[in-house]
This record gives C-alpha cells, structure tokens and sequence, in this order.
C-alpha cells in the first residue's frame, strides 16, 4: 500500500464519520459540524495529492486548501448564525422542529 | 507509511469518531477538535506547514470557539433525552458505511495508477504568498469578499431583532 | 526618470486623500474640511505646474514630451493586467487647467456655501470629485481611465443630489447618473472589445500601446462580421462614452437637469471639468479615432471621426437653439454648454486635438467664470433663478456685471480681444477647409449666431433695465438654489472670497486667446510638437481671413439682434411675454420646453422598458403561472375523478386500492419531508451509484 | 571568549549529543532542547510571582512577602508546597474528565509555544518556517482550556468569566496577529529566528530593531496592549475580576490543578511578552553593538524581566476596565490603527529611504490615531460617571 493510498483512505473514513454524524445526529449544530468534517476530509485528500502529485512546485493542493478553509470559516460562521436565528424563532435547533417548508 | 502517520490517524479518527457519537454536545466539540487537531497534525507530516497551522488557528481558535458559544447560546449543551429512533440512526450509518466501501474500493483499485513516493517537496511560507498574491491573486480577491459578505452577513442574522430595530 | 512623471500619482492622490479625511473626521469642522481640500488642491496645482514645466522644457530640449510610468497591478493565473499614468502635452495642459479652475472654484465655494449645514460634505465630494477627474487626465490605461471615469460620475451624482430633500434634485442627480450610465455601458463594451482584440488597454507602453502604430494596424486588418473595421467599431463604442459624459445629443438631456447642484458644482462640474472629459476622452484616444484604412489622398476622416464631427456639429446647434428660449440663468448656460461641448467634438472632428482642446481650454475658463457670476447674480438675488425676475443688476453688483459681461463676450467670440473669438473661429476655419462636407462649417456658424443672441438676451435680462425681483419676491423665499438665509434684503455684491475668483477668471478669459492666435499658434504646435513662430501672414492663407471676417459679423449680428430685441427698450415686467417669444409663440414655446427631449424620451424609452417589465410580469402571471395551474387542475381533475368513481361507483370494492394509494402517497411524501437529513442521505446514495458507475465504467 | 559564553549552552548540547548512540539521537536531542526551558520558565515564574506580589506592595504603601527565606524569596517554594499538599475539590455536578484536562491544556499550550521563541543565539528549539503562525495557532489553544474550565465547573460565576473571558480574547487576538503582521512584512518571513537575525545588525552602534520605525512602535505598543488582554491581566483582567465573578473560570479549581492555572496563565504572559521582544525589540541583540560581548540569552532574560516589570507596573497603576470599554476599544480603535498601520507599513517600504517616509508614515498613524481617539471620545467612551438614583 503507498503511502498516497494511506491518506486517502484514511480520508475517505473521516468523510464517512462526518457523513454518518450527519445523518444521524438531530442537533443542528452536530450536523453543521459533520459537514465541516467532511469538508476537511476534502482537504485532506488536496494536500495528500498535492505531496504525492506529479508537480508539488505549482502549490495547486496548498492553495487549494487555504481557500477551502476560509471558506468553510465562513461557512462555519454564517451557518451557526443562522441556527442562532432558527432558535430564536422556534426555541429549538432539532432538525425535526425545523419542518415548517414540509409540503 | 511510518509509524507516525498511524497514531496521528488514530488520534484524528478517534477524535472525529468521538464528536460524531457522544451524547453532550461539549465533548462532541471538544473531541473534535482533538480530531482537527490531528488532521493539522498530518498536514505536517505531509509537509504543509502553514496549512497545518492555518487549520489549527481557524478550527481550534475560531470554529470550535463559535461553535461552543453557539450551543451556549441555544441551551443545547445538555444531553439529549428525545434521541431519533433507532432505525434512523441504523439507515444513516448503513449508508455512511456504504459510502465508505465504495470510496474504499474506488481506492484500492486505483492503487497501481498512483503516483509513487516522491521526494518531499519544499515548500516556504514565502513561495506560498508569492504564489497568493501573483498567480492566485483574483480567488483571493474573491475569498476576500466572500468573508466580508459571510461577516456582515453573519453579523446581521445573529443580530437580535428586537435590537436591530431600535 | 524624472521625479515628477514617477510621482504624477500625487496629483489625483492628494484631493483623494483629503476627501477621506474629512470624510473620517468630525461633522462640524469646516475649517478643516475646506483648508483639505483647497490645500491639497493648491498642492496639485503647484505639481501640475511642475510637470507642465517639465513638459516645456523636454519640448525645448527636442526630447519627445511623451513619458509613461506603467507598473503591473493585477494578475489572472498566468496574464498580467498592466496599470500606469502618463505626462504629455495634453495631459500637463489639462492638468493645470482642471486644478486652478477647480482652485478657484473651491475658493469661490467657501464664500458660497458658507451657510449650509453640510458644508463637509460638499467638500469631501468636490475633493473626491478632483481627485477622480485628475485620475482620468493622468491614466495611461483604458480600465484606469474608466474606473476614475466612473468615480466621476459617481461624484457627479452625489453633487447635482447634494440637495436631496428636494426631490427635484434627488430626481435630476438620479437622472444624470443613469443617463451617462447608457453611454458608459457601450463605453465598457468597447474596452471589453478592445481588450480582447489587442491583448492591452495601455496606451503608450514603449510600442506595445494599443494607441500605437503595431496595435492601431493589428487592429485595422480585423473586420467585424457586418463588414465595419474592428478599430472604428471600438472608437465608436468608446465615443458613446463621450456622448453620455459631454452632454451630446441624444444623451444631453441630463445636463441641464444637473443645475438642480450648487451653483460652484455647475461651474466645476457641469461646464468646466467633468463634461469636458468626454473631449479630452476622444482627444486622448484620437489615434484610434482617426485611424483609417483607405488610402491617404482619398479618403482623409475616419468613420469615427465623421461620426464624432456630426455629432458635434448637430449638438452645436440644437443646443443653441434650444438655449434662446429659456428663463432659468442657469438652464440657458447649461444648454450653452452643451452646444460648446459641441462646438468641441466638431473641432475634434474637423481639426484634429489641438483645435478641439483649445477651445475646451478657453471655454473651461469663460463658462466656469459665467456660472459663476450666475451664482454671484443667484446669491445677491436670494436664491431667484428666473431671468424675468431680475433686472437692474448691473449697477447693483458692478463687479458680478464687468466680469459677466467679459464672459458673455469671450463665449460670443467677440473680435479680437476674447478666447472666446480665437478657439471658435480655429473651429470654424476647419470647419471650413473640412473635405466632407460644409454643412457643419454652417451650422456652426448658425450656432455662434445664436450663441451671441441668446447671451446678450440674458445680459439684458438680468443686468439692464430696472429690478424686477420685489414684486414677487416672497413667492420664491424656497428657490431651489438657496440656502433660505440670505436674509431678504435688495439685491447685494458678493463678498470678496466670491469675486475675486471671478476677477482672476475673467483676466483669463480676456488673455488666454492670445496663446493660440493663427499668427502665434503657440497651444496648437504645444500639443502636437511643432516648432512655433510669430507669423502674421498666417493670416492670409488658407482663407483664414474671410472666415474671421464673417464670423466677426455673424458675432456683431447676433449681439445687434439680442439689443434689438432686449435692450431697445427695458423689459417692464416679470410677466409680460418674451420679445422674440412674441414672433411665434408655438415654436418659442416648444423651445422653452428643450423640444419636449424629456417627454419623448418618457414617451418611448421609459414606456418600452416599463412595457417589457409589463409583459415579463404578464408572462409569469398568466403563461408560467397559468401552466402551473393547468397541472394543478388536471391533477385535481383526475383527482374529482377519483373521488366520484370511489363514492360513487364502486365505495368498498376500492378501498383497498385507495389504501394503496394513500400508503405510496406517504411513501412519496417522506421524499419532501422537509427533513434535511433526508435528502443529504439521497445526495450520498448518489455519490454511491455515481462512483460505482465511474468505476464500472473505467473498468471497461 | 565572548563567543564561546555565548554559545556555551549550544555547544554543551553537542559535547552531550557526542556520546548518545545514533539510534536515540533524535529523543535525545529533543530532551536536551526542551528541558532547560521546562525548567528556566517555570523558575522565572516562580522569581515573578515573589517581584509581582513585593512590587505591587510597594506601590499599595506595605510589604510583600517577607517572612520565608531572604527578604521573602522562598516565598514561591511554599506557596507551591502549600498547593501541593491541598485538598484537590471538585463539585459533585463537574464534568470530571473535562474539568481535569483544561489545567493540563492550557500548561501544554503555554509550553508548546515556547518551541518557536528565539532565547539566544543559535538557541531555539524548533527554526518552523511558520513560527509566528505556529506562536498565534498554538496560542488560540488556550482559549479552549479556558472554555473546558468554565463549562466543566457547572457554576454560573465560573460559566460567565469563561465567555468572558473568550470573548476578549478573541477580541483582542485579531489587533495582536494584525499587529504582528508588520513585521512579517518588513522581514518578508514568518520564522522567528529570521526576524530576529534580521533585528540583529548595526548602523554605526544603533541595531535595526523594529520597533525604531513609526509602524514599529505602534505595532509595539498595540501588541503590548492587546497582550495584556490575551493574557487577563490588569487592566483588562476582567473576566476574573475578584469583586465581581469572584475569580472567574477558576474558581471551582483548588490545590494543584489552581496552581496549574496559575503558571499556565504566567507562562502566556511570558510567552507572549517574548514574541513582543521576538518581534519589536531585537530578541537576543544588543541595543549597541559595542554590549555585543554580553550573551545574548542574558540579553533576551533582561528584556524579558523589564516587560515583566512593566506588567506589573501597569497593574498597579490602572483601575480596571467594564465590558462595553473592552469590546470598544478593541474593536472601534485597536483594529482599525492596526490595519491602518499596516497600511502604513506598506507605505514605509515602497517609498524610497529617507526623511520624507519618516515624515509621510508618522503623519498618516498620526493622524489616524487622532480621528480614532476622537470617534472614542465621541461615544462617551470616558465620562463622567453619573448615578441615576443618588443624584
């Protein structure tokens, strides 16, 4: 087994933890966490394929990554505001609460 | 393959595996940030260090910080009582385990069109802002704006109602 | 390099950061706000008399004037996007012009708006406002250009809305800005365009400059698909930009809603900077205007040129014509204006850079010296605007009247000893000599007819004669131009902060002729690097002297025809009909209303654009709404259906199927449960299927 | 001679490392580094605790601790017996494992960043390429201990002091990694030991530290203030303010684990007034090139105890803030003099060398700092206090 296959796997489990948490989990705020987790399984895979790629020169994985990261801060951010807001109106933040769009 | 690798991935699956299952939702964050904690640790070993570090100051000093206040703030650090059903619970780790295996499988058959070990690559906090503010330089604009918006985004639905019109 | 072209940035940095900082500072100081701004201003008037300095004495010394400072700014993954500012001839002219005129103008603004509450504003925008026309003089890129281009007609927007609690100002700033806005569009196209055909939006870049020769022949090879040159195609596009920020017809009707401003904003904006920079725009990029591809004894104007020169020449006149027949002071300059903006891009057309710019130079100093006095006039009259009002001013305010009077006559083109008279008559003699057509040469000369007409109607208006302004005067205490507490008084001169400038602009406008006379064209050969001399008999050639002659006479015609008119006999009253107006109501009137520009413009465009919006809307109501709703009643129908043949027909044979109905109903309805979770369990039964099949598919 | 005092420590290590077998080099090595600074900190903590508690006394018009060993300088080794030998308390409602690790993460913390301080010549223990980003990462970890302390303890005081006390120093983080951006500018690296090799030359006798420019000096002085805050202390010690929460996030803590804290919390202050030095004030070099003689480790201790003093100095003297100051402060003039100084900076290195960028920077931070001050004072950020009720 190389050692790039390692990493991805070792990726591919930490998605399947985050998925798992996020489907099973009722709190909201485990659910935003489980998707953070699988955006950071995500790069994880960038910068293992970017320490193993054909040409680590061009930093693609690391720039990459950095930009993944901000993003999911702001992800992070904008996210638990908008639960904070759903407590405020339903005084609950259980997804199964949350059922007020069902057709 | 080193032996490292193997305890910072047991550190980062345990940690995950704990924030993803536990019933307080404290130790949920807590437990992860143990398990980013160790993925920052890995992006070391592969030689990412400012990676590394950008992830361990915005997940350890920002996200979870945000996300323990946002649980104090919704009343939710207690334990559960009202769980999902069983079967709920069953379904979603039946298909995350699916997931799993076939990205496993996807892997380990894509094993011998993978790059072999390479030497490991250089790479200065220097090249890595020269790299930001010349050739990608427009995303960074754009990640730029992008967390303007989210902040005075973020601000402006966290802000209290009642307040906002005062 | 030289110290100066490195740092010609200063010059638009400096009103800039001034702007900025009394925009960060506290409300009330307005010491601080106007020592900023008239000390930064004073700042880059000394650095561009710096560079034009400079530009002087590389010129003696025989080197080229043309240096360029270009540094890269931006880059997209592997494409750089250059930036940089320039100094030549056009560029240290225009410079010293815009900074002492807005100098003065910012002076003259202390005494002006000295009673307005948000006198901080007003300079934090006059002050951005300079820093932005100077960015669009100095830039030596097209996106540069554009971007101060924009913050000037931001600026413009703020200021002609500076007054927002009147609406009618609110509307005019509103209009303005998004009138220029159609002209900036096709202005932007045109950069896209240009970009995309030669790769560079510099202008001089040491030969790779899309203004010069490499480029300009790249471009004259391309041909669009409707067979029109790409290189005309993109002048065309970029003197729509023009047309929206001169004011040239068909986009003039915002300028003479723009006097809604401040008078000192009229003056600095609306006459003698920003309008201006629509020419200065065509005179900068003129090598691409005046690139063509025919052979040179046949064919000696470009399309574009053709173009910019009709433009112009009809501009001339219809806003001449339209400027005979108003009231308001500040209308009749402002239609002046648009009709010497035309004059201008006639020149450009005709004559080339030289004559077009000198002519904005002059006229730059006489129009902004008019709205001034107007604004003198408009302040000793407590807000009052209407001509027929007036009357009788010219012994109370005898400095406001010598300098009006010498701007009126310096617009005119009174012989010999006005600007006005020489950079005309340059337009003119081209106009002439032009091998198109003559029809321009005669509108123009139609138009300087009723140039001198229209002004000394207003002269006599407002300065001859007896005041007319107490009869009605506690009608209009609420003008818009006023700010209410002048105190109610007679008539009054303005204080010396106020007629001082006015002094100093019109010395200018007396003496500032004489730089560009056919027998000393020392600003023409200036601009386009010639060698001068004193020549006298340049007087004679090229029938330069007949069309001064007749100029000349048309100028005495007109000033004779406004005395018949207006000044034979005073005007008794505000209310009695207009002298001219007399000889034909109808047309007088429909002059007076600008030829009803603004209802046929409410009447076609704004009325297309809200009956599309109407069909858009009508469409989503009735065919999209309407086919959601067909759905929706067959579903029901079916479902009516339903219903009558299991009460009715067969009520206990179906219960078991409607069980079965109803159990898949449910089934289906946990698919919109309005659970989250739900559906992100379908998203990764997806990715499952998906990667399955990429797998399967590689195996293949 | 000099050379070699100064690098004794360094070459004690490679005498030592001579006789280690090859297989255990790297373990070796690694304790050899870490070690004496596990020791000297701990000792400079316990030296700090007996100057704080003497020096605030002197300033309060008593004595400080007098009685054990001379002049009361055992005073720390009793006080660490004393704590030791205490009953460990924890509620009946604490989350134990929780309330166990937080003392422990904020001690591993506060040693870890000490990896990438510069405390000589050639002495540091790990040369990161990222070393000013691993100070402030390793740092944020803190913040969390401080979450798990409040939150295990299951009381409302302790609860409170904790979101307290995150909530400033998250606060108070951004002007401190803004404040240090400067630097990272001018020396173009995030490594610590360039930074201070940079520092370390002279023009005539005078070095080239940062904090002799106008953007260094600010920086300097809103990283010392925004350090001040990181660290809890006087007068932003709010979140453990003993008159109102009493004791904030510890106050369920006793014996050893209290003690835990209380190093924790001296060793980030020491940490971050070490980065201060690291990154203003030259680390290890000599303000004049003719000290050079003296070791450079006793240069970086010498700074290193006048910031402390100064520490002390400054809570003795300032009364403490209220909550709306803090966050105002922090957030209406601490961050936007940061960034303009950052602007200012930039300024600084495109202009060319000379006494018109000393002149166009010190006016534009000037400047900057009036407006801000002056939109402070607009909000009534100092007023005169006024009692509804009494008057």
């Amino acid at each position: 087994m190389s050692p790039l296959s390692g990493y991805l796997l070792l990726s591919a489990l930490l998605f399947s933890i985050g998925l798992a948490g996020a489907l099973t989990r009722r709190n909201a705020i485990l659910v935003l966490i489980g998707i953070e987790l699988m955006l950071n399984a995500a790069n994880l895979n960038f910068i293992a394929f970017w320490r193993y790629g054909p040409n680590p020169a061009a930093l693609t994985g690391v720039m990459f990554t950095i930009f993944s990261i901000s993003v999911a801060a702001a992800e992070a951010a904008v996210g638990l505001s908008i639960i904070l807001a759903v407590y405020r109106h339903s005084k609950s933040i259980n997804l199964d609460a949350m059922n007020s769009m069902k057709g | 393959m080193t032996i490292s690798f193997f305890i910072i991935a047991a550190i980062t699956i345990v940690g995950t595996a704990a924030a993803m299952s536990l019933k307080n939702l404290v130790h949920c964050v807590l437990s992860l940030t143990l398990g980013l904690v160790g993925l920052a640790l890995l992006f070391l070993l592969l030689g990412a260090q400012f990676v590394g570090f950008t992830q361990i100051l915005v997940y350890v000093g920002a996200v979870a910080i945000l996300a323990v206040f946002a649980i104090m703030m919704t009343r939710s650090a207690e334990p559960m009582t009202n769980l999902p059903p069983a079967s709920f619970r069953l379904s979603g780790v039946l298909i995350a385990a699916t997931v799993f295996a076939v990205l496993a499988w996807a892997i380990s058959s894509a094993t011998r069109s993978l790059p072999s070990q390479s030497s490991q690559p250089e790479v200065s906090v220097n090249q890595i802002g020269v790299a930001l503010m010349h050739q990608f330089v427009l995303p960074l604009e754009v990640i730029g704006v992008l967390l303007t918006a989210a902040l005075v985004g973020a601000a402006i639905l966290a802000m209290d109602e009642t307040g906002a019109s005062r | 390099m030289n110290w100066i072209v490195r740092n010609l940035w200063l010059v638009p940095v400096l009103p800039v950061l001034a702007a900025g900082i009394s925009a960060l500072a506290k409300r009330k100081s307005r010491v601080l706000a106007a020592s900023l701004a008239i000390g930064s201003m004073s700042l880059s008037f000394l650095l561009s008399v710096w560079a034009f300095a400079h530009v002087l004495a590389l010129r003696n010394s025989g080197q080229p004037s043309l240096q360029v400072f270009n540094f890269r700014w931006f880059q997209f993954g592997n494409e750089w996007l250059s930036l940089g500012w320039m100094l030549d001839p056009l560029t240290a002219v225009m410079l010293v012009m815009v900074t002492f005129v807005g100098l003065l103008i910012f002076i003259y603004s202390v005494g002006y708006m000295e009673h307005d509450d948000n006198f901080m504003r007003f300079f934090c925008f006059l002050a951005l406002f300079a820093g932005a026309m100077l960015g669009v003089i100095i830039s030596n890129n097209l996106l540069l250009l554009f971007m101060c281009w924009e913050i000037v007609g931001l600026t413009s927007y703020l200021l002609i809305g500076f007054w927002f609690s009147n609406p009618k100002a609110a509307a005019a700033g509103k209009k303005a800005f998004i009138v220029t806005r159609i002209g900036d569009v096709l202005f932007f196209l045109g950069i896209v365009w240009l970009y995309a055909q030669s790769g560079t939006l510099l202008f001089y870049d040491n030969g790779a400059g899309f203004l010069e020769h490499s480029a300009i022949s790249h471009l004259l090879t391309q041909t669009t698909t409707t067979g029109i040159c790409v290189a005309t195609g993109i002048a065309l596009l970029i003197f729509c930009g023009a047309v929206g920020k001169s004011g040239q017809f068909p986009l003039h009707v915002w300028l003479p809603d723009a006097m809604e401003g401040p008078t000192p904003v009229s003056a600095l904006i609306h006459a003698a900077t920003m309008v201006a920079a629509g020419v200065f725009l065509v005179a900068r990029v003129y090598p691409l205007m005046s690139a063509h591809t025919g052979l040179a004894d046949v064919i000696t104007t470009s399309t574009a040129l053709q173009a910019v020169t009709w433009v112009g020449s009809f501009t001339a006149l219809f806003g001449a014509v339209i400027a005979v027949a108003q009231y308001d002071i500040k209308r009749i300059l402002a239609y002046s204006t648009v009709s010497q903006l035309g004059y201008m891009m006639m020149g450009l057309g005709v004559g080339g850079v030289s004559v077009g710019m000198f002519h904005l130079i002059t006229h730059a100093f006489f129009k902004s010296l008019l709205f001034l006095g107007a604004g003198s006039v408009i302040h000793g009259c407590s807000g009052e605007q209407d001509i027929r009002k007036m009357g009788g001013l010219g012994k109370l305010m005898p400095v406001t009247f010598v300098t009006y009077a010498i701007g009126m006559l310096a617009l005119c083109g009174f012989p010999l000893f006005f600007s006005g008279f020489w950079s005309k008559d340059e337009i003119l003699h081209a106009a002439h000599t032009w091998n198109i057509s003559q029809a321009p040469f005669y509108m123009g000369a139609f138009a300087a007819l009723l140039t001198a007409f229209y002004m000394s109607r207003q002269v006599f208006y407002v300065f001859a004669g007896t005041s007319r302004l107490a009869e009605e005067h506690h009608d209009h205490a609420h003008a818009a131009d006023t700010s209410s507490h002048h105190g109610s008084g007679s008539p009054h001169e303005s204080p010396a902060v106020m007629t001082v400038p006015l002094m100093i602009l019109s010395a200018f406008a007396l003496l500032l002729g004489f730089l560009g006379t056919p027998a000393w064209p020392w600003f023409q050969s200036f601009l386009e690097d010639a060698p001068v001399s004193v020549n006298f008999g340049a007087f004679l050639t090229g029938g330069m002297l007949p069309v001064m002659l007749s100029s000349s006479v048309i100028v005495l015609l007109g000033l004779t025809l406004g005395w018949w008119f207006f000044g034979r006999k005073p005007i008794e009253s505000a209310d009695a009909p207009d002298n001219f107006g007399k000889l034909s109501p109808s047309i007088f009137t429909a002059l007076g209303n600008a030829l009803y520009f603004d209802a046929i413009y409410g009447a076609t465009f704004v009325k297309l654009t809200t009956l599309l919006s109407r069909i858009s809307d009508w469409l989503d109501r009735w065919v999209w709404n309407g086919a959601v709703q067909t759905v929706t009643y067959t579903v029901l129908g079916f479902a009516h259906l339903d219903n009558f043949l299991d009460t009715n027909v067969v009520n206990s044979g179906f219960d078991e199927g409607c069980d079965t109905v109803s159990r898949s109903g449910k089934l289906l309805s946990m698919l919109q449960a309005g659970r989250i979770q739900g559906y992100l369990k379908i998203v990764a039964g997806a990715l499952v299927v998906f990667t399955i099949f990429l797998l399967w598919k590689a195996k293949i | 001679m000099p050379e070699i005092i100064d690098q004794i420590f360094v070459l004690l290590k490679h005498w030592l490392m001579g006789y280690v077998p090859s297989l255990l080099k790297p373990v070796v090595s690694a304790i050899l580094s870490v070690v004496p600074v596990l020791l000297a900190f701990p000792l400079l903590f316990a030296i700090t605790t007996v100057l704080e508690r003497k020096g605030l006394g002197r300033m309060q018009n008593r004595y400080g601790p007098n009685r054990v060993g001379p002049f009361g300088f055992l005073q720390p080794m009793a006080d660490g017996i004393k704590s030791l030998t205490k009953e460990d308390i924890i509620p009946r409602t604490a989350d134990h494992l929780v309330h166990l690790l937080a003392p422990v993460v904020i001690v591993i913390a506060s040693f870890l960043v000490y990896a990438v301080l510069p405390i000589g010549r050639n002495m540091v223990i790990a040369n990161l390429n990222a070393g000013v980003l691993f100070f402030f990462a390793v740092g944020s970890m803190v913040e969390l201990s401080v979450f798990m302390a409040g939150w295990s303890s299951r009381s409302k005081y302790s609860l409170l002091g904790a979101m307290r006390a995150i909530a400033q120093m998250i606060s108070y983080e951004i002007p401190l990694v803004l404040a240090s951006i400067v630097v990272i500018m001018a020396a173009g690296s995030l490594s610590t030991v360039t930074i201070v090799n940079l520092q370390a030359t002279y023009t005539g006798i005078f070095p080239h530290w940062y904090v002799f420019t106008p953007w260094g000096l600010t920086g300097f002085i809103i990283f010392m203030i925004a350090a001040t805050a990181e660290s809890n202390r006087c007068p932003f010690d709010l979140p453990e303010g003993e008159s109102e929460i009493i004791a904030g996030y510890y106050i369920e803590y006793s014996g050893f684990k209290f003690a835990l804290f209380f190093l924790g919390e001296y060793l980030g202050m020491f940490a971050t007034s070490a980065m201060a030095i690291t990154l203003f004030l030259g680390g290890w070099a000599a303000p004049f090139s003719f000290l050079t003689w003296i070791p450079s480790y006793v240069w970086f201790f010498a700074k290193l105890l006048a910031l402390i003093c100064a520490f002390i100095w400054i809570r003795g003297t300032l009364p403490r803030l209220r909550m709306d100051q803090l966050m105002n402060f922090a957030w209406k003039f601490m961050l936007p003099l940061s960034l303009i100084n950052i602007f200012a900076a930039g300024v600084w290195h495109y202009m060319p060398a000379g006494a018109s960028r000393w002149l166009v920077v010190t006016l534009v931070i000037a400047v900057a700092c009036v407006l801000l001050s002056r939109g402070l004072r607009r909000n009534q950020w100092f007023h005169v206090r006024t009692y509804r009720f009494a008057s």
